[in-house]
């Protein structure tokens, strides 16, 4: 089941970009040159990266509010302009939305970025008609929905498992387990620490994954996204991860959880132990693909920051199709 | 419309022919709800496409209101034109946040790159001892919610026309159909064809005063209207038909030609439509009018069950006439 | 486990005063007395009547749209005065909501009816909140939401089992689970036709019930409540069952589920089979106890029919506690 | 307000300290919410009180906002006085049906048996980048429903009397706190007091010309009056505080008395706040009335993230201003 040292190699790159776009643009926003609020994916790279990896541009996935990384990855992969997405979080008129989304609403139908709903967990409801439109058409593509541990809470996370349940729609719930809810502890806001627990009951294959493994994560994205495009409806996974970031106002989880998850199981620490037991690429060549990386992003933060304003007129622009007139 | 046959026939049964119209005509058209299905809905409106298009296209849902409505939207999204029915306005609660936040801010916040085409068929509106959860008139929840279109037929061909229009155009809309005017007769022409969005109607042209109503108000309207002729008060009837964006050309055209303008609106004056309506004539046509605008609505309660309650609450022709003869006198 | 004799005649005379109400409300009905809407509970008398025995005037339920009989029983139990849910549906002011509430909508705090809520199953959530103020008091109430299979639907489902489970609130759900929802069956619309498989992840105990055998509901209902007052947090009770009235436009469901349903598992015929079976009372004495109820509720129909009108003015008192000046 | 010592403190210090004292004064009363125990709430509104009063009184939930407030509800039915925090007022759409239908129209259903004596604070209101979902004024989705009380302070010292007044209410209230003036500082007195509710405040006495308006554009008017003073223009200045109901007593006296009005308010012009005092005002200040009434609002969008979008979508002074000389040159 070990992968293949080249898709390991790309794989361990996605994680490093996932990485250094967050790294970049936590720095910008504590400069100020990023507006509202910010969220990373740190910690959480290979259960991005192992999604990315089988999400095809005809799919969809509904990102979340850490999920930066894979919308750059996708649009970079896919439409390789990446920096747009930096774009959109500096608010720009380059970026994917031209300004108006922001970090919580990047969305590029094109690389199949439907777009982050800043009501966590909404588009637990919207991911089923996407589904749904593909199954009546006979396309094989599958509709992915990435969600926090904390917006399971949200009452649309049965509704939502029923429906695809009852219609067999081809939907990936990817539950992005990392222990919290801002400062909830999965434990005290859920019946069970193991959201699996509450999916299990509407019938769809549940499984639990070490979300920092990204050989793991990549081959059990592989399994529900194969048995998903066969018609086998939809598929629940639990990737168990940890996210660095704590609360805005600091740290406080306890210092021996914080030493483990950033020390012990750090999803690219990981990789690179692997890589490096299974190839004989040397720590020299990883460090160069992290330092490709980071540069890049860097370009991309550079775009972002000599990209134009939007048009202050734009802002009215779009309410609705056809204007005002509904045309 | 064009010279087709025109045939008489009631609200729910216009309807009706819209659907089945869009059903047959467009194959991204397909319809979702509780009980629409083998059942036909709780109103009939969609009897007979089921066994017709078939369970794909006229599709029975669970009672989960914001999955109807995300549904709806995930698949309006990739280029579909769900229909969706919500059984009673009031249940729009449900999926207030789906509507409000997804469906009315989609178009924009993604700068243009998804299209909320779904249309949102609910029966609204009180009268019949539904009491608090089966009565309410919504329109005032969505007026204050940028990208929502709401319209809301006052007659059969409206009714038949507007939702043609609405299935095929690209924004979100919330179709309100009044319990009353279910059984209401018509004329309704034979085939396809579209009633504008966002353009009144002139149900009555009168020179003396402007009423502007929206659905069983207009017939309101037009009764009292008519009780009024015989005193030789000649009323002008405006069925605003698109309640957001609105049709303010033709309302601000009536009261600059009246001087006098009446607002008749079902749900509660607090805050609703009859309160934009005021605002906006009292505000454009200062200079013409020739007394207050006076907003005939709902008084300020939930629908109570009892009858005697209800009739109470809710305005009919009388308070029409009462809001005219008052906008005279002054 | 067999039941004495005297609570099973008295669970079967309340059995029959449920049915008897409900008979002569669609009788009222359709003569165009009762206004609005009407769905009745016949054919879920066992449920209903079991239920009634176990809660006290302190505890609370929420009804839901079949439930007038529940409500007429606790009424007619705490109260003595069963004819004011009678004239409640009448839209009268000696209704137990003045005419405000109607069918839909009828609630009386010292008897623990809580009030039905048209929207169905939204007071999923609001019974979370009377059993959490219990659980404060440390007062050893049982918060009672009595919900159909189809309002299993609803989001709040999720959010409510989570709720209670976390909180271990003393909450009693009791699913009436008639295999239908308007016209949609109960496999149709979820993931399971067994409710329990929806909630048994939350970790209450779930249990599924005959809900026409009277002994057997009765039982159930004492274990569930019992567990509850303990302190050992919510219970989950699905009573299979089966609602003898069809849709408004007639019946739609096969002719043989009609009369197996209406013939072998009538919860009163069943009933009356026991009680001859474990007993000297005659089929006489049944009837005579059928026949006062039928009586009683004659006499409250015509005291319904008999009662004045609300004052129509009364339509805007109680908008605002303390009215609009919100003193 | 009696003779107590008056303090410099925040907005957020005020709202904490009503919470304090109403936690310390009356047992039921109990807050409840996301991150609002040992965090003390994405503002820091509810800080120190979940140590002080303990988990039980000071309550985390997960993020189930429907049940957040459903819980509330049902505790104040039996007798509790919940808190609750909803922590964003964009997240009201979740709970909608549980306010609109239930806790709003509970105590008239029921015939006064019960009472959804609930305050439900949130934060609102944009320009910060906060983007669609981040930023909204939501007065607008419930001012047409009859039972909401919605609360809407403008100063420290108002949002201390205010919640604490809210709190002893015995009505269902939407509590609106502005984001913009959570670090406002202000004059607060110490101790327990109350503002009364629906009562608005002359945050400025003036002959000329009347604003009304609300939270953050209280301020803006202020400064648009300060600005404009130097011009000798004198303008008066109303600060609603309750948006439902209303005091428009004091709001149709001031009119009465200057003869213009400018209206100003962060939501959408269309069906908004600001169109409910604009009809009440040309209603029933026909005659005193010189100018049009002048509505001050968000253009009708969804809020952009990229703050030189947001900018040109809210009012601010500078359209007060705007406003107010064009109801005085009418
Ligand atoms: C409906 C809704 N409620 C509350 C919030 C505020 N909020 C933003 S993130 C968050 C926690 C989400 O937790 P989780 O899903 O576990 O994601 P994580 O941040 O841990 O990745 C909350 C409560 C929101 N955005 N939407
Ligand atoms: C939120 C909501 N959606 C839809 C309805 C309309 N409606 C009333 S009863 C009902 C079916 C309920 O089914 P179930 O819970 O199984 O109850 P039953 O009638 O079978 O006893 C529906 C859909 C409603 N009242 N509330
Ligand atoms: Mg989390
Ligand atoms: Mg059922």
């Amino acid at each position: 089941m070990a992968l293949d040292i080249e898709t390991l190699v790309d794989l361990y790159r996605d994680m490093w970009l996932i990485r250094a776009f967050e790294f970049g643009l936590e720095r910008e926003f504590k400069k100020g040159n990023v507006p509202g609020m910010l969220h990373t994916g740190v910690g959480q790279e290979a259960t991005q990266a192992a999604l990315a990896a089988h999400l095809k541009a005809t799919d969809c996935f509904f990102p979340d509010h850490r999920c930066h990384g894979i919308n750059a990855l996708a649009q970079e992969k896919h439409q390789g302009d990446g920096e747009r997405i930096m774009a959109e979080l500096f608010g720009r008129a380059t970026g994917v939305c031209s300004g108006k989304g922001g970090s919580l609403h990047s969305a590029n139908p094109r690389v199949g970025n439907f777009g982050d709903n800043a009501v966590e967990g909404s588009y637990m409801a919207t991911v089923l008609g996407v589904a749904l439109a593909w199954q009546m058409r006979k396309q094989p593509n599958v509709a992915c929905c990435i969600i926090g541990d904390g917006t399971v809470g949200r009452g649309e996370f049965h509704e939502s498992l029923n429906m695809a349940a009852i219609w067999k729609l081809p939907v990936l719930y990817a539950c992005v387990n990392n222990g919290y809810a801002i400062s909830m502890p999965v434990g005290k806001g859920h019946a069970s620490a193991d959201i699996v627990d509450l999916a299990r009951g509407y019938g769809m294959p549940c499984v639990q994954v070490d979300g920092n493994e990204i050989e793991l994560a990549y081959a059990e994205v592989a399994r529900a996204v194969d048995s998903i495009r066969a018609g086998n409806g939809p598929y629940f996974l639990e990737f168990k991860t940890w996210r660095w970031q704590g609360l805005f106002s600091g740290e406080f989880r306890p210092a021996e959880e914080v030493r483990y998850w950033k020390e012990d199981r750090d999803p690219i620490r990981l990789a690179r132990q692997k890589i490096g037991a299974q190839s004989s690429l040397q720590a020299a060549d990883l460090d160069r693909i992290e330092a490709e990386v980071v540069q890049q992003i860097e370009t991309w933060i550079d775009f972002a920051k000599n990209s134009p304003m939007p048009d202050p007129a734009k802002a009215t622009a779009d309410v609705y199709v056809g204007g005002e007139e509904l045309r | 419309m064009s010279a087709t046959t025109v045939r008489t026939r009631t609200f729910v049964q216009a309807l009706n022919e819209a659907l089945d119209i869009s059903l047959a005509r467009d194959p991204n058209v397909y319809l979702l709800g509780e009980d629409i299905a083998e059942m036909g809905g709780d109103f009939g409106v969609t009897r007979g496409l089921w066994a017709k298009y078939g369970a794909e296209r006229v599709r029975d849902t669970p009672l989960s209101e914001a999955a109807i409505i995300g549904t709806a939207v995930g698949s309006a999204m990739v280029g579909l034109r769900p229909v969706a029915e919500i059984m009673f306005a009031d249940f729009l609660g449900e999926c207030y946040d789906q509507l409000v936040n997804n469906a009315a801010k989609m178009h924009y916040m993604f700068d243009g790159q998804f299209k909320a085409s779904i249309v949102v068929r609910t029966a609204c509106g009180g009268g019949f001892g539904g009491g608090p959860h089966h009565s309410q008139s919504v329109e005032g929840w969505f007026l204050n919610v940028p990208g929502m279109v709401i319209v809301a037929p006052a007659t059969p061909a409206d009714a038949k026309g507007l939702l043609l229009a609405s299935i095929e155009n690209d924004n979100p809309i919330l179709f309100l159909e009044h319990k009353a005017l279910y059984r209401l007769k018509g004329e309704v022409p034979e085939g396809h064809y579209t009633t504008p969005l966002r353009k009144a109607a002139i149900a009555r042209p009168g020179k003396d005063v402007t009423v502007v109503a929206t659905m069983k108000m207009v017939h309101e309207a037009l009764a009292a209207a008519s009780e009024l002729e015989q005193e030789g008060i000649d009323v002008e009837v405006i069925d605003l038909r698109t309640i957001r964006p609105y049709d303010a050309e033709t309302v601000l055209a009536s009261v600059h030609k009246t001087g006098r303008a009446v607002v008749a609106n079902e749900a509660p004056k607090l805050g609703g439509l009859a309160a934009e309506l005021s605002a906006t004539i009292s505000e454009e046509c200062f200079r013409a009018l020739k007394a207050p605008v006076v907003r005939v609505a709902g008084l300020d309660a939930p629908i109570p069950f009892s009858l005697v309650l209800e009739t109470y609450i809710l305005p009919g022709k009388k308070q029409v006439v009462e809001g005219i003869r008052s906008v005279l006198r002054a």
